[in-house]
């Protein structure tokens, strides 16, 4: 069943499961590799429920060897194959850091002409459930700017069959980031304040304004699971600060395709990006530097960025919650670029 | 439940600050899976039901100078080495008097001669630097790390292996082969053998499928020694049973099968036994309490650079 | 023999080599591991000559194992020891991911308290020099922003004994960038139309300008190897275009201390940075989110980023030139900056 | 020189064929270090002298659908499975009718079923998943990966050999042992032994000493069709010379060492041999004259996203 036809009370675990039976029922050559993925166990956060049942050879549970199951994702695409890869927990991806950067993105120039690779490496990231310091982590960062290599991250507000199938077509590889605390969200559902539609058609961005609100003081870019702490954000702002505020969630964070926004973006005065990330290189500010040139002449002061503390994340949820991203951290961040 | 006549420390020839240490281990990780259920832990934690045996037998034969290793079903490894279960549950659960604030919890333990870390296969490497670090340092003394079979699976593991053989380090490599990884069976995630693996470096290999402490420690006294004096690597390889989930409610193997896995636990029940076992029990069940009506740890260094 | 003691005439490999064996004479607790360092090969650049002979049992050649040694390197740290360890070239860096960002730089902090961690990973990196996609990479990018660990770039205006001893003082892990191509450069030697000065302390930024022309039009920052085209742009660009440049050459590039360089940035209407890292996500764009916000009100544009395309990097000289940043890239770059 | 009666083709179980392919390889290489020498070469480039037997030995028990994992080391192999001196020169040198627009070099040749890599150990990974897609797709094909002695040092390699080991792929890996890594020589570099390492993983090893390629083909053919057929993977060692330079003029063995490596080269030196020998060198000079005329590439297609 396809993602687009469940009921839009489903949830995201249930929609990214829908999405790969769909994939793979849809494309003889789709593989899927990972560990602890086939049934009954059906994967550590049960996403892959039911695939190895449906299509045993095509969908295999693996060893624990991040490397060398990204490299035979590699191998199948470049077989001609499409594979999908799930790193269990994302912080692993750096085990796979070689055969992402150093091979199946290269790979796609470095023998001079357009080699075909189509392969997408899932990774469950992100903190707020108490796994600790290795288990927690938003690595995203570390992949901006790899040449052959695109960025995507699910977010409640995009149907996953459409950003797989998306991810799969486009011949090079891709990582498609998850942010864990969303699995048990429902899809599509938001708070009634605000009203939801769409920017851009190929990489979908979806917009959230205030209902007749009028023109926002500032848009907020927030992506995955911190697109519900820029709502939260924006509506308390509402509330106590009378700042009014749109969220823009877009699916493909790199390349970033600012042209579908920028009549947004344009006729913003403040513009915050919101990430989980830790402080520091991140895709926020790689976000901004693309809209100080872009919009130097409109913008009334610097993009704003609100992230993580330049910190591990600790196990315990009170220490947690001080060291990541909270919709409070986004209130500040927003409210310090419109009163300077 | 089958019981023979015989008593607890006959049965797995241990003292009785062995079966105490065993208990104490057994009941810790139970009280954890019901402070799971309870609703009082977050993240994720691995229980080592039916392997307490493992770092209980190494205890006397491992010496205050080496560096332990563990990974992250380790709270068997810091209880045999520390005897604290009031500072390892207060990390587990975040509460004041954590060894390490809460920040690491379950899988993230640091104390002196002591490192635990979620990555599999990640320690191995590191235990290199630590054993050459030993063998230029405290001679005699070992690096040992803990890892499962399914770890295996990690190539750090493998370059390693190759370093400590070529450069004769004092490395313990000790396999916990309870025959599955989270929910893979060895024979979908292992190939060939740990056996063979350890040849295939020229590193020795002892097989333990003892529970028996006594005759375990005779066992590995010998190649321990020599793993000490070579100095050179060693992997010892303890086939045993997991008993519990991998980590919470999350244990998908046929019910026969979890049934069939043997527990000491079960086997005796003598009255010795049974003392011990309630005061056990009971000692854990008082020091959660304390330790749960603690306040949250304060994690006053965060400093990261 | 330290290096403050060679003649300036001494190239940079001949420094970085006197470095490494001030610094292991200096302290019994130093060791280096690293592919083919030992005599008579003296490691693949040549930067390890002599060091197995002097002190054979601290510096150990070692099988073709990044990960491990990298993993060795912080365990020897972790038992109190110091370790520095050589990735031959730059992009294999990529094998240790996991060990530099997971355990060396996360154990600093994740165990609730502060561990030491002395350990320096030397990344040869770079390209212009023929070898291809593989073999010429900036994986600079890839760290800025990992909590725990320390980014550095050695330069001809660097003695490279005080920039290891600062490394290896720190306390948490580093990663020293080496552009391959200042090798065979004389230390210090450059340009007579430029006058040297050294901003901040700790970590010496080198600044250099040109001799009586007033105040610059543009700062240009470059580290490593691109300093010198920057050199070479600034005086194209005097000659040809009457603009004036200044370079700043930063030793530590992660984090960067603003601080020092403020009097001469925040006095900058225009500012590049120059860098041979790939489009994306750079140092470069980090550095700029860092003065947009800092210097919002004195600058008349935004912070221009000059890099190599976004692109792997071809091994035929010719194409290599094409995708790699040259002094003609951040010609244009400061032109247009400067001319908006 | 010791020379035997023998003439070249009694001596190596060579057809002519053969034997013009191993002197179009030393020549293509030996006329690399030349272009070295003069200057006309960038970059590194790691020649196969002493090894070029290996990929001839393979050939003809290869077939059109299996794919080839070419390293470093590699322009033999892509010799011997293309015949196409020009095409990789101009690839090495950046000129017109490159393989790969000169983009990728002498480390990175992508052609139909043959691919190299410059990182070590990368390929056995990528190479498994072919494999893979191979035992879908075209049963009976191998996925071919060559590999020195020196890239068992890298973790992705057991990885790998795991993987096609539990996944019974049909994947041969073919180790040129020729006891050197780089500088370092294999005992510093490799404990235990290949065979060794492939028996950690239920996989058949090969050991080939010869260079007489009829007693090779003949030793290969029957586990090589067991590999195609079961399928299952295999590792076929071959214990070889590196008679030049890792690179370029980067050889610091003792000149005693490199003297006493086995050459076949040397070893005959019959009239017909004389005459190929001859002949390949002036095909490769004539083909260097050509290709070095050409302009360089001009890569139209750079995209990379
Ligand atoms: C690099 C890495 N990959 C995956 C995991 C998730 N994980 C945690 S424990 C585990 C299974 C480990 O199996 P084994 O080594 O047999 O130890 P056991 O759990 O049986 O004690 C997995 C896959 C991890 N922690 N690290
Ligand atoms: C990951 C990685 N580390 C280091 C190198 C540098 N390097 C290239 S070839 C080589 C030696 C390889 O030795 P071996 O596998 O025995 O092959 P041989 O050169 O002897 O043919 C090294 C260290 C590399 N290319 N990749
Ligand atoms: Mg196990
Ligand atoms: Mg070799």
């Amino acid at each position: 069943m396809a993602g687009s036809e469940l009921p839009v009370s489903a949830r995201v675990v249930e929609n990214l499961n829908a999405a790969l039976h769909a994939v793979l029922a849809a494309d003889e050559s789709v593989h899927l590799l990972g560990e602890d993925i086939a049934d009954p166990y059906g994967g550590a956060f049960k996403v892959t429920r039911g695939l190895s049942t449906a299509h045993p050879s095509r969908v295999r549970t693996t060893p624990i060897s991040e490397g060398a199951i990204v490299g035979a994702g590699a191998g199948l695409a470049l077989a001609g194959d499409k594979a999908i890869v799930e790193i269990m927990f994302g912080d692993f991806v750096a085990l796979a850091f070689d055969q992402i950067v150093n091979f199946a993105a290269k790979s796609v120039s470095m023998y001079g002409r357009r080699v075909p690779m189509h392969l997408v490496i899932r990774c469950p990231v992100g903190g707020g459930r108490g796994y600790g310091p290795t288990h927690s982590g938003s690595p995203h960062k570390h992949f901006v700017g790899v040449p052959g290599l695109s960025l995507f991250e699910t977010s409640a507000f995009h149907d996953n069959r459409a950003l797989l199938e998306r991810a799969l077509s486009l011949g090079h590889p891709a990582i498609l980031f998850e942010d864990k605390v969303l699995y048990s969200r429902r899809m599509f559902a938001h708070d009634a304040l605000f009203l939801r539609t769409t920017l851009g058609t190929d990489d979908p961005c979806a917009r959230l304004v205030i209902d007749g609100a009028g023109p926002p003081d500032c848009v907020i870019l927030a992506s995955g699971g911190v697109a519900d702490r820029a709502l939260a954000a924006a509506r308390s702002m509402l509330l106590t600060d009378e700042i009014v505020c749109e969220v823009l969630v877009p699916s493909r964070l790199y390349p970033l395709d600012l042209e579908p926004l920028l009549p947004v973006l344009g006729a913003a005065r403040h513009i915050c990006v919101a990430e989980e990330s830790t402080a520091g290189g991140t895709w926020g500010a790689e976000v901004a530097h693309l809209l100080h040139t872009a919009l130097w002449h409109s913008l009334a002061g610097p993009v704003r960025l609100a992230h993580s503390a330049d910190s591990i994340i600790p196990a315990a949820p009170h220490l947690e919650r001080e060291v990541l991203l909270q919709d409070t951290d986004i209130v500040q961040a927003v409210r310090e670029a419109t009163s300077a | 439940m089958t019981r023979t006549a015989e008593t607890a420390t006959e049965l797995l020839g241990a003292e009785v600050a062995d079966l105490e240490l065993m208990l104490l281990i057994r009941h810790f990780e139970w009280n954890l899976l019901d402070l799971f259920a309870a609703g009082e832990l977050s993240g994720t934690t691995h229980t080592c039901l039916g392997q307490e045996h493992i770092p209980v037998a190494l205890r006397p034969l491992l010496r205050e100078q080496d560096f332990v290793f563990s990974n992250h079903r380790g709270h068997g490894h810091y209880l045999a080495r520390f005897g604290d279960p009031a500072g390892l549950l207060a990390e587990i659960t975040g509460r004041r008097g954590a060894v390490c604030e809460g920040v690491g919890g379950s899988q993230h333990v640091l104390r002196e001669g002591y490192l635990s870390t979620g990555i599999q296969g990640e320690s191995l490497p590191v235990a290199v630097g630590l054993a050459l670090h030993l063998s230029r340092t405290t001679p005699g003394a070992l690096a040992v790390a803990h890892i499962g079979d399914g770890t295996w699976g990690e190539g750090a593991v493998y370059e390693a292996l190759n370093l400590a053989a070529l450069w004769r380090l004092p490395l313990l490599v000790v396999v916990e082969n309870n025959g599955i990884a989270q929910s893979t069976p060895a024979k979908a995630h292992l190939a060939g053998s740990v056996a063979g693996r350890a040849a295939a470096f020229g590193i020795d290999h002892v097989l333990v499928t003892a529970t028996h402490l006594g005759r375990i420690r005779d066992t590995l006294g010998p190649p321990l020694d020599a793993a000490r004096s070579g100095p050179g690597p060693l992997v010892v390889e303890f086939m045993t049973d997991r008993l519990g989930p991998h980590s919470k409610g999350d244990d998908t193997r046929p019910p026969a099968e979890i049934a069939a896995a043997y527990d000491w636990y079960t086997a005796a029940a003598d009255d010795q036994f049974r003392a011990l076992d309630r005061r056990q029990r009971e000692t854990v069940a008082a020091i959660t309490r304390e330790v749960m009506s603690r306040p949250g740890t304060l994690w006053p260094d965060r400093s990261c650079r």
